[in-house]
């Protein structure tokens, strides 16, 4: 991602002590962040057009959207134990909490992937009625986010392995992506309620 | 909390027991969201009223304990950024359902 | 292997499109062969295309927004001359087919490539300067969001000639836009260029508000940053706010084109209404976007020029404020007539209007700036006066039509294409045009030509009357926009009436590039050079350093004191440049090729993803990946420019102004 | 002073606004039915409220513009001079108090010229109803009543009020006839209202304001208001056509085509408009009175249109 210039630290730093870089991607995630209201807008616009098809009620299985929570909400605290160690310099250990992180955000995905082409084997994909179409696009953008974020990891994996020492920079990215998988967290907490568990009702 | 520290990038990140707390609290939250769905307890509004509140909680124990946003002024910019946007993305959501119910009572259909 | 790509694509039975695609390949080949010629390329690349520095990024996007209004005023002269041909009977020289295209094109172009090119090359130049900074928050950033809009730009234009654009409005209303009602490519173009320019788009509006927020110089507290800077911040949010529900409302069009989905089609329970909702939701703060930078020009220029500070500074950064916010609460007053009730209408109507309180409140501000002030007339203050009257009826225009009433007749007429190009026009634009007349200078160090900059002016502001107070009348007449020919005789003088105003505006195009031109010829002269980089007797931060500046911007970040923290310190003597020293390294970003990279594998994914060839869409999708992946991994991003380097160009600079103020 | 000044701005705009008339036939200020009078007197008001604002604006800026010109050097110069609470509370006031007035006629109209609102008809006179459908591109307008229908022609009774209900079997339209008031959207799947009224006879221009494609320019019609009389003969000789429209005629109709030419038919299939809507429902449309969904059964609902 981006990368800081820090003009001011050359000389005049007693203005500014942060990085430009963790804020900025706070502020990317703002914009992240409207962009899955506007979803959730139109899916709330959209949620009774079954046209015919089948409705939430009939498609979504309550255990399966558990199992899914349940791995994302561990794989939180695992990021967190990373960053943990990332602070304590611990290279070692921030690189196994970031595996495990992979692999839980990884057996998500397949999860979902595996709920989508059962619906779609069903015949209740997206393009049968335009809640489906709604509740696709809105599930399928937190998990598009989601893949982009295991991606990441393996980026940061890779170039975390053989260094000896984390520089600020790495910092930064460590820090970014931190609040990026938790952000995550934050929509899929709106999406089980307002999306599962509010069709299920 | 009192271990708590701020690193020099101004981001002040948790300690093992505050993330621990924040999960259990997530797990527990999450658990009852669903435990209302599944045994029907509640009437529909009063399910999607729980659920909304419950959902609210967990975003903010989340936001306490993941995001680490608090009130410290290195985070002032965060917070405005994050309030100003959660304040539009409820006038769009608000609006457009306003917009869109009032249209469809309007149209005779959909 | 090609997708829907073959032969047939190219339209060879348009003479036009030949004759424009046969000018296109000779000018490309003269000025390609030009710079292989000169030896340039090695220059460009490394000065330019890869520059990070936000004063070369600055000027490409002046540059691609000029190349942008030529297409885009091409295509409304088009129009024009068209409709004043195509009465009873006569079908013009445009089929629909064609002429639908262009006048999508127009919108689209000038829009999203002219005034957003335009205002972001502004902010570029500006707003790391006014505010005392080294360069903007993420260099690498801005490199790529330029590429982004620059590509996308190309891509709009690669549609003349393979295949054809959307013929559907420069918004794609669906239906119309699903495949069952366009089945072409076009409006896979439009996508495309929409969201590639969105991408460099949103990431320029959370580069400069991170800029702002974090980078101002030490002193400078919000209430002592200059009047653009402030509008910068506000179209800064607006992007971020406005611009992903922009990019979810065009992937949801794509998604319903692309895989059979049912959000807007009149099928499968799609609701038409909701893209409505989501595209007027980002259109309406779009206009903002737009004008709220322009008004912090005239906030700059206006001073400057009657020689006094801005009447109510505190005033105008609240009205910018509550202009910004009243922008998210409007959206509807451009679908009055869909159908919602009345209490929806009023809601929407009234907000509407309330806007108008603080736009009024600064045309007020500017009076009274010029007001017991010494104004000199330089090219920059005519445009500014044009702007305020033509500004003022178009506001007027617009209350008119925020009053849902009066609105359900007015509505898609002709009457609303010249209200809004009245305030784009009147205010943008010429809004933008005094920005560059008043920092070229600073830019290239030389001053621009004044006589011809006066001309284009007053061509382009009897022409703008001329060619669109007849519209007003004709939207009276019942006219409605788009039509591509007609038979009401009411109709027809009007119509050649905006003809000869859309000439009249062909010729301040044409004075304007005499004034590049002239001005470029007579850079050497002595009295259009700018030595001592204060040209105006300025305000604010920017004119305390070298025309052009110095890479690095401030040998030495200055410390702000006052509003107008320039004009401050010569007041009272301080030496804002510290001219001597000591100095120390500076730490600086460097020029890099992966925004560049990004944009052609974007460009790559755009162009194959219209065709629907997926393994070049694919490769394009690898190619921005690995890119970024690769560019992330790089370590070399950054080096020091010695003290010694910088005292040297330092006393360079301090040796010219002592010559001139010897002279 | 205020008073008078009001006073002379009004009579300003109303003698410019008569210029304007004179000078030229403008349909939306000339308009031949009450809704078009309500559209017209609002933008008159609207507009004299403006200019109380714009004249003086625009002729300050122009007079500051020149008297504070450099070359001027009697004029005072205060370059230090830049606030004054006085000013901004009237920069403030003034227009904040324009607006206030705008907002209360605009909130009043809202509801007074809501397409939706059927209009106050004189004791006796029965509003008429039509339906109307946007297609590409072409409209066509049903007679329930009569159980007629044409395509791009309107033929009402003068001063009689007219209920429209406006559907679209294609793309998004804006049924509009300039001369008689307000327009409204036509779209697929929805039925949007609207209430006119012709107090003059006339042939009035009736378009689609809103662009719909290819055959856009020449989707336009006639509407013909004309006493009760000529109406009544009018139906008769609309029911003399030889051509139906149903189940088996309408796909032919539905087709796209441009410019088409004025078309009669003698009988329409009772609930044709409604079928149409459903099409786009599932098969569902709302009963206008009771607020129910039905399902549409009629032989036309499994009609093949367009592909």
């Amino acid at each position: 991602m981006a990368h800081d210039t820090t003009v001011q630290t050359a000389g005049h730093d007693e203005h500014h002590h942060e990085s430009p870089v963790v804020f900025g991607f706070w502020v990317y995630l703002m914009t992240d962040c409207i962009i899955f209201g506007s979803l959730f807008a139109t899916f709330a616009v959209l949620r009774n057009q079954f046209n015919g098809g089948p409705s939430g009620h009939q498609l979504f299985e309550i255990s399966g959207l558990a199992i899914e929570t349940a791995l994302l909400l561990i794989s939180s605290i695992t990021y967190g134990f990373g960053m943990i160690a990332a602070h304590k310099n611990e290279i070692s250990k921030v690189i196994m909490w970031l595996g495990v992180t992979f692999l839980l955000g990884l057996g998500f995905v397949g999860l979902e992937v595996n709920e989508f082409a059962n619906m779609i084997h069903e015949g209740a994909g997206p393009d049968r009625s335009a809640f489906l179409s709604a509740f696709f696009t809105l599930v399928a953008t937190h998990g598009l986010h989601v893949t982009c974020g295991l991606i990441w990891i393996v980026t940061l994996i890779v170039q975390l392995m053989g260094t000896t020492a984390i520089p600020e920079r790495m910092m930064n990215k460590l820090t970014c992506l931190s609040l990026f998988w938790h952000f995550l967290d934050i929509v899929w907490i709106c999406v089980f309620t307002y999306v599962y568990l509010a069709s299920m009702v | 909390m009192s271990e708590i520290h701020t690193s020099s990038s101004g981001e002040s990140h948790g300690s093992v027991t505050s993330y621990v707390i924040g999960f259990v609290l997530a797990v527990i939250l999450t658990v009852l969201a669903f435990a209302v769905v599944a045994t029907h307890s509640l009437s529909p509004s009063g399910t999607i009223l729980a659920l909304s509140v419950l959902a609210l909680v967990q975003v903010v124990v989340h936001l306490h304990y993941f995001l680490h946003m608090g009130g410290g002024s290195e985070q002032r910019w965060n917070n405005m950024c994050f309030v100003f946007t959660v304040g539009f993305v409820a006038i769009f959501i608000i609006g457009t359902l306003f917009i869109m119910n009032n249209t469809a009572i309007h149209m005779m259909s959909r | 292997m090609l997708g829907r790509l073959s032969l047939s694509a190219i339209p060879f039975d348009v003479p036009i499109l030949v004759g424009t695609f046969a000018g296109v390949v000779i000018i490309g080949l003269a000025v390609l062969g030009l710079i292989t010629y000169l030896g340039k390329w090695g220059y460009l690349w490394k000065e330019w295309f890869t520059s990070v520095d936000h004063k070369r990024l600055a000027v490409m996007y002046i540059v691609l927004a000029l190349v942008a209004l030529f297409r885009g005023f091409a295509d409304a002269i088009m129009m024009r001359t068209q409709l004043a041909l195509a009465y009873a009977g006569n079908p013009g020289y445009l089929p629909p087919h064609h002429y639908d295209q262009i006048f999508s094109a127009h919108g689209t172009i000038m829009i999203f490539f002219l005034a957003m090119a335009f205002m972001t090359g502004l902010f570029n130049f500006v707003v790391p300067l006014q505010i005392g900074a080294r360069d903007v928050a993420f260099p690498f950033l801005n490199n790529l969001s330029f590429w982004m809009t620059a590509i996308a730009f190309i891509l709009v234009n690669v549609s003349l000639f393979i295949g054809e654009f959307s013929q559907c409005g420069w918004l794609a209303y669906p239906p119309l836009s699903e495949s069952q009602f366009s089945p072409g490519v076009g409006v896979d173009y439009y996508i495309w260029a929409i969201q590639l320019s969105g991408v460099g788009t949103l990431l320029t509006g959370v580069n400069f508000f991170v800029t702002i927020v974090k980078m101002r110089a030490p002193g400078m507290t919000w209430m002592k940053m200059p009047v653009f800077t402030w509008t910068a911040f506000c179209a800064s949010i607006l992007i971020m706010v406005s611009f992903p529900v922009l990019t979810v409302a065009v992937a949801l069009l794509g998604l319903d084109r692309y895989f059979g989905m049912h959000f807007f089609t009149n099928d499968g329970g799609g609701n038409q209404m909701m893209y409505l909702n989501l595209i007027w939701a980002w259109g309406h703060p779009e206009v903002y976007i737009l004008v709220i930078p322009a008004f912090g020009v005239f906030s700059e220029v206006v001073p400057a020029f009657s020689k006094k500070p801005l009447f109510g500074y505190g005033t105008m950064v609240y009205a910018t404020c509550a202009i910004m916010v009243l922008s998210f609460l409007v959206w509807v007053h451009h679908f009055f007539t869909m159908g919602a009730g009345p209490d929806v209408n009023a809601f929407f109507g009234i907000a509407t209007m309330v806007i108008s309180i603080p736009t009024g409140v600064k045309l007020f501000n500017w009076m009274f700036t010029m007001y017991k002030g010494r104004i000199e007339y330089h090219a920059c203050m005519y445009w500014v006066i044009g702007f305020m009257v033509t500004f003022t009826i178009g506001g007027m225009t617009g209350v008119m039509m925020a009053i849902p009433g009066a609105d359900f007749v007015l509505h898609n007429s002709l009457f609303l294409i010249a209200h809004f190009h009245n305030v784009i026009i009147g205010g943008v634009y010429f809004g933008y045009i005094a920005g560059m007349n008043f920092w070229f200078p600073k830019v290239m160090g030389f001053k621009m030509n004044e006589s011809w900059g006066i001309r284009a002016f007053w061509f382009w502001f009897v022409g703008f009357y001329f060619a669109f107070v007849p519209l007003y009348v004709v939207g009276f007449e019942g006219m409605t926009r788009r039509l591509n020919h007609y038979d009401n005789p009411a109709w027809y003088p009007w119509l050649l009436v905006a003809e000869v105003g859309a000439v009249l505006i062909l010729l301040g195009i044409v004075c304007q590039l005499t004034q590049l031109y002239v001005t470029i010829r007579d850079r050497n002269l002595p009295q259009n050079r700018d030595v001592t980089g204060d040209p105006w007797n300025g305000r604010s931060l920017e004119w305390s350093t070298s025309s052009p500046p110095p890479i690095y911007n401030f040998a030495i970040v200055p410390h702000v004191h006052e509003l107008d923290a320039f004009m401050h310190d010569k007041e009272n003597g301080i030496d804002t440049r510290c001219a001597g020293g000591p100095y120390e390294a500076i730490h600086m970003p460097k020029n890099t090729a992966a925004g560049l990279l990004v944009g052609g594998f974007s460009l790559v994914f755009g162009f194959a993803a219209v065709w629907y060839i997926w393994w070049l869409a694919a490769i394009g999708l690898i190619g921005v990946i690995g890119t970024v992946i690769a560019r992330s991994a790089n370590k070399d991003i950054d080096y020091y420019i010695p003290a010694d380097e910088v005292a040297r160009i330092e006393n360079e600079h301090s040796r010219k102004l002592m010559a001139q103020a010897a002279e | 002073m205020k008073n008078k000044l009001l006073a002379r701005m009004a009579r300003l705009g109303g003698l410019s606004s008569a210029l304007l008339l004179a000078g030229c036939e403008l349909d939306v200020l000339d308009p031949k039915g009450p809704v078009g009078e309500g559209v017209k007197s609002l933008i008159l008001t609207s507009t004299i409220a403006m200019l109380i604002v714009v004249v003086p604006t625009i002729i300050l800026s122009l007079y500051f513009a020149w008297h504070y010109r450099q070359s001027n050097t009697s004029a005072e110069y205060l370059p230090k001079w830049c606030h004054s609470n006085k000013i901004e509370l009237i920069i403030w006031g003034v227009p904040t108090l324009i607006i206030i007035f705008l907002a209360v006629i605009t909130y009043q109209t809202c509801h007074s010229l809501d397409p939706y609102k059927p209009l106050e008809a004189e004791a006796n006179t029965k509003p008429l109803h039509v339906e109307v459908v946007a297609l590409d591109w072409k409209w066509l307008f049903i007679y329930p009543e009569q159980g007629i229908a044409t395509v791009n022609q309107l033929a009402i009774p003068v001063n009689t009020p007219i209920d429209f209900v406006i559907t679209s079997d294609s793309v998004m339209n804006s049924f509009f006839i300039p001369r008689l008031g307000s327009m409204i959207y036509a779209m697929a799947g929805m039925q949007t209202q609207l209430h006119l009224l012709a107090s003059e006879p006339g042939d009035y221009l009736g378009e689609s304001a809103n662009y719909s494609g290819r055959g856009f320019s020449d989707m336009k019609f006639r509407t013909l208001a004309v006493s009760g009389d000529e109406f009544n003969a009018w139906v008769e000789k609309v029911k003399s056509s030889s051509e139906q429209l149903d189940a088996q005629t309408y796909p032919k109709l539905a087709a796209p085509s441009e410019a088409n030419p004025v078309e009669y038919f003698s009988h329409v299939e009772t609930g044709m408009f409604d079928t149409i809507v459903a099409k786009y429902n599932n098969g569902m449309v709302m009963d206008k009175k009771t607020g129910q969904m039905l399902q549409m059964q009629s032989a036309m609902s499994d009609m093949n249109m367009k592909e």
